[in-house]
């Protein structure tokens, strides 16, 4: 029979690894269980957590949702070709026809010069003097021109189709577009500087929460040091914590950002239509809602796991 | 083989307060002492630097031949695990049951969890708390959580099981039982080094007895003397 | 010589307001002390707050400047009136003197035929139909306008014009106005559904804070509380704690709100300089400042004392 | 006339557990007296039910012939100041000075900083802590823990001390000593009762004793009797 000490050592070493697979089974388990267990303070804390996630991932929608809209604006534009006088109404025809197969074109109409006058007539101070020039003769001095919508880019566009030797000059709203550009710096910029704060918002809620529960349970943490537990066993159920947390707070987010976009989405779609656009604001697809509610629960466990270890670090006994 | 062994060790809380003083000793392993002295006198502190919870501030503890000066980072946690310590003001844990408490050092070693629930179980039973096992440790008594960090700190056979003042909060006849218990750990491997003012309880024990008086080592009485002293 | 009794009656009951008022004291300066004796958990917690206030903050500053903004480019838009061919450029002249007279006009100025024809003949599709018209046809044919600057609302303005007979027709640009409304009911709704989220989230922030920092020192309160302390006594030092957390975090949110101003300063110039408007951000001024730091220690305070008496009636002893 | 009265008091803890039943006594204004009894037999719960950390179950306990059941509200913690209490388990502010936890009853009864001051350090030069004013609770050691908490008990001269084991971390040279103290207390108005297991302490203090055993009153011992007992 071996002594009682042998018989000690080899039951202890005995299934370490399932012990260690247990403990982290267990701290999934009781960490859910605290947080459910106190409803009310679980919600609050994740609440700020939501809050904190749900600002940047609306700003980002916000974003996206914008480029979309800008896109689709800016692809109802047209540029105007100005075809020279002595180019006429089969000629347009023929070179409106050629114009559609290029692949930076996506439709073109022919405006007569008929249709031209009809337009200038509406004009209260030119009726008069078209009609002082007289129908037969304004048609005659007016142009055939081409409604161009580009696929893509303007600019470059523009710049073939001056080239041609049927047209006269090529005009597009380069106001409009440089507009929208400086718009869309401002826009970028913004977006930065409320990310940059955001971001450090979400990091500080996470930390701050961690380190507030671990301050409330400093006693228990003291106990276990005492008692020989690895920095690990006492970080687990912290970490646990930080990714329920995180969790919660990705599905409560989510669940904000849905809120919004059903309070945003009619004067948007209102907002849309004074541009004749339709537009519909894009939510996240499951796939990206997914991503969120990994990112929030990794992002918890991160905060928990930078904050937990600090604090063991500082407590460590004696090597302060 | 000495189990563990103080060198000349002196202890200075900043203040400055000198706790211990010179103190010089080793016990054998298998062997039970008692260390006694006034209020203040150093016990705790003494005990305190065998578990690390201090460092001396000269001299050297050795833990079977190891000096504990050279035991850092992880290395203290794997340290403590050797040792059972019954803490003077017990240190449970609020929201575990007495059971949960009581298996935390067998949780750390790694052991199985039918293991676990039979040891606590027989180990609650000998300190007379069979059939609490799921009571929390505020719906105990005093004496009650006492007995729980007595239980927590034995359950694991620890070759070394340092108790501060364990039975302050117990009845003499209590307080007789669990220094019985005590006192059976030896023939199983573990050694025991218990600090106590009860001079009354100690000297009944006729076992070594360490008598601090303000940090120093006063006297160092062998079983066999303590009739005379 | 009064016994024992009476003389300890007398001795305690002396001087109890001023132990009032010295309580208040020492509970303001031990909670600044505890605050400042622990700067980086401090500052965590601060800057969590901060953040909550420097958003809806931020986002009145931007609507309020978006405002004065929307104003200003209102301000620079013309109302163009078309007089009758008959009114001659004497008449013209005489009639915009009149206009300027008029409160909610803010100038006018007149446009002749010959200025009008300089301008069409800039466009290509209507430079050799002018020219075949020749120029004293097309002089005779083209009204005089008058270009208005409105001080107001333009739609009213624009119906009087009308009314007057000198006059054919008033033109002003309707659409813009229409998508300027729209952008505003957008922009509104935008600011409730997030004024309502960043609300939330302060009060949400302020009363976690708070009661993470109770549930860590619940121990002393109990103890505070077996020795008889009253709930006012227990509560103050919360109280000021709140406040100070208040405080500390409105200063920050000043701050953050300071920097973002400055990184969007330019971005903003450049936009505005588009629209031909000079327009400089225009922050907090010293009351507001002011208001913003009141406010905040009283949120502060406010959340403290709400999350502080609940934790005290939920642990009132024998009253649960 | 009395100043504490037990009128067939029961206690059950959720559990259910009994810790007292149908106990009745009376004590009168200067009077002191012990209570003794096993670990668990009730005496920790006896003392709650007097400053109201606790209600009874069943049963009523009259507070100079006021019954503490219509103690409510505010009025709680009036009533708690006018009793000085020694806890089992000390119950000192880890973050304030010895000096600060024990002016702590005087500052809650609004008396003035000096003579705060005065009183505070009278107190502590009699338990023995003269000169440890600013040291924190931590660091000191576990009877000089004890003291500390002793001393914040009697400061305020309270009409009534209850003591929870208040030697249980003493030597008996400083036990003896305090015991001294409270011995002492009834001729400055203030009644005296210490619930302790030291039975050979309670013995010579020649007082009368109050014996539990499982939540029943089993003797009530006047001085007098002591030698029988
Ligand atoms: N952390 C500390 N900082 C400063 N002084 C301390 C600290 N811990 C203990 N002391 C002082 O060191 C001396 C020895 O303390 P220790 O706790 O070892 O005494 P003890 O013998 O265990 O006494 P007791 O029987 O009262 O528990 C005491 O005077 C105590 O005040
Ligand atoms: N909050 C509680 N919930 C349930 N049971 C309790 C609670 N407090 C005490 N008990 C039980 O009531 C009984 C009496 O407890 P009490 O603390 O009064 O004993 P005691 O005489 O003070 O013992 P000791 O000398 O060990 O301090 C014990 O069996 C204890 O387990
Ligand atoms: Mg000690
Ligand atoms: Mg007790």
């Amino acid at each position: 029979m071996p002594s009682p000490a042998a018989r000690r050592v080899t039951k202890v070493h005995h299934g370490r690894l399932a012990a260690w697979l247990a403990h982290h089974g267990r701290s999934l388990g009781t960490s859910l269980g605290r947080l459910l267990g106190r409803p009310w303070a679980t919600l609050l804390t994740a609440g700020v957590m939501a809050l904190a996630l749900a600002l940047p991932l609306g700003l980002w929608l916000g974003v996206h949702n914008a480029q979309r809209l800008g896109a689709q604006v800016q692809a109802s534009r047209a540029l105007t070709a100005f075809l020279k006088l002595d180019v006429d109404a089969a000629q347009a025809q023929a070179l409106a026809q050629t114009l559609r197969q290029r692949p930076d074109v996506a439709a073109v109409a022919v405006i007569t010069p008929e249709q031209s006058l009809e337009q200038l007539r509406q004009r209260p101070d030119l009726a008069q003097a078209i009609d002082a020039l007289g129908p037969e003769q304004a048609r005659a001095a007016l142009p055939s021109l081409l409604e161009l919508t580009p696929r893509g880019a303007e600019a470059p566009l523009a710049q073939a189709l001056s080239a041609l030797p049927q047209i006269e000059r090529v005009q597009y709203d380069a106001l409009w577009q440089q507009r929208l550009q400086a718009w869309l710096a401002f826009g970028t910029r913004s977006v930065a500087v409320l990310a940059a704060l955001l971001g450090l918002g979400a990091l500080l809620v996470v930390g701050n929460t961690v380190r507030l529960d671990i301050q409330s349970r400093r006693e228990e943490i003291g106990v276990l040091q005492l008692l020989g537990a690895s920095d690990g066993f006492v970080q687990r159920p912290f970490l646990y914590l930080g990714a329920w947390y995180g969790l919660i707070a990705g599905a409560i987010a989510l669940g904000l950002l849905t809120l919004a976009g059903l309070a945003l989405a009619q004067p948007l779609a209102e907002l849309a239509a004074r541009y004749g656009s339709r537009f519909a604001l894009r939510g996240l697809d499951p796939l990206q809602a997914g991503a969120v509610l990994a990112g929030a629960a990794v992002l918890g466990w991160t905060g928990a796991a930078l904050v937990s270890g600090h604090y063991l670090r500082q407590t460590r006994p004696l090597e302060h | 083989m000495p189990v563990l062994q103080f060198d000349s060790v002196s202890k200075v809380y900043p203040g400055p307060r000198k706790a211990l003083e010179a103190v010089s000793f080793a016990m054998d392993a298998g062997e039970m002492a008692f260390v006694t002295g006034h209020s203040g006198a150093g016990k705790s502190t003494l005990l305190r630097l065998i578990h690390l919870a201090e460092r001396p501030s000269r001299g050297a503890v050795l833990f079977n031949d190891r000096n504990l000066a050279g035991v850092r980072g992880g290395a203290i946690a794997r340290h403590r695990r050797e040792i059972g310590v019954v803490f003077q003001n017990h240190q449970l844990l609020a929201d575990r049951s007495v059971a949960d408490n009581v298996a935390l050092p067998l949780v750390l070693r790694g052991m199985k969890r039918a293991e676990i629930g039979k040891r606590v179980r027989s180990i609650l039973e000998r300190v007379g708390l069979g059939g609490r096992e799921r009571a929390l440790p505020g719906q105990l008594s005093a004496g009650e959580q006492q007995r729980v960090g007595i239980a927590r700190a034995v359950v694991a056979e620890p070759a070394l099981m340092i108790a501060d003042e364990p039975t302050g909060n117990l009845d003499p006849g209590l307080s007789a039982e669990i220094m019985a218990l005590f006192a059976a750990l030896p023939e199983r491997g573990t050694s025991v080094l218990v600090a106590s003012h009860d001079i009354a309880l100690v000297k009944r024990m006729k076992k070594r007895v360490l008598v601090l008086a303000n940090g120093s080592l006063e006297d160092d009485i062998a079983p066999e003397d303590l009739a005379d002293a």
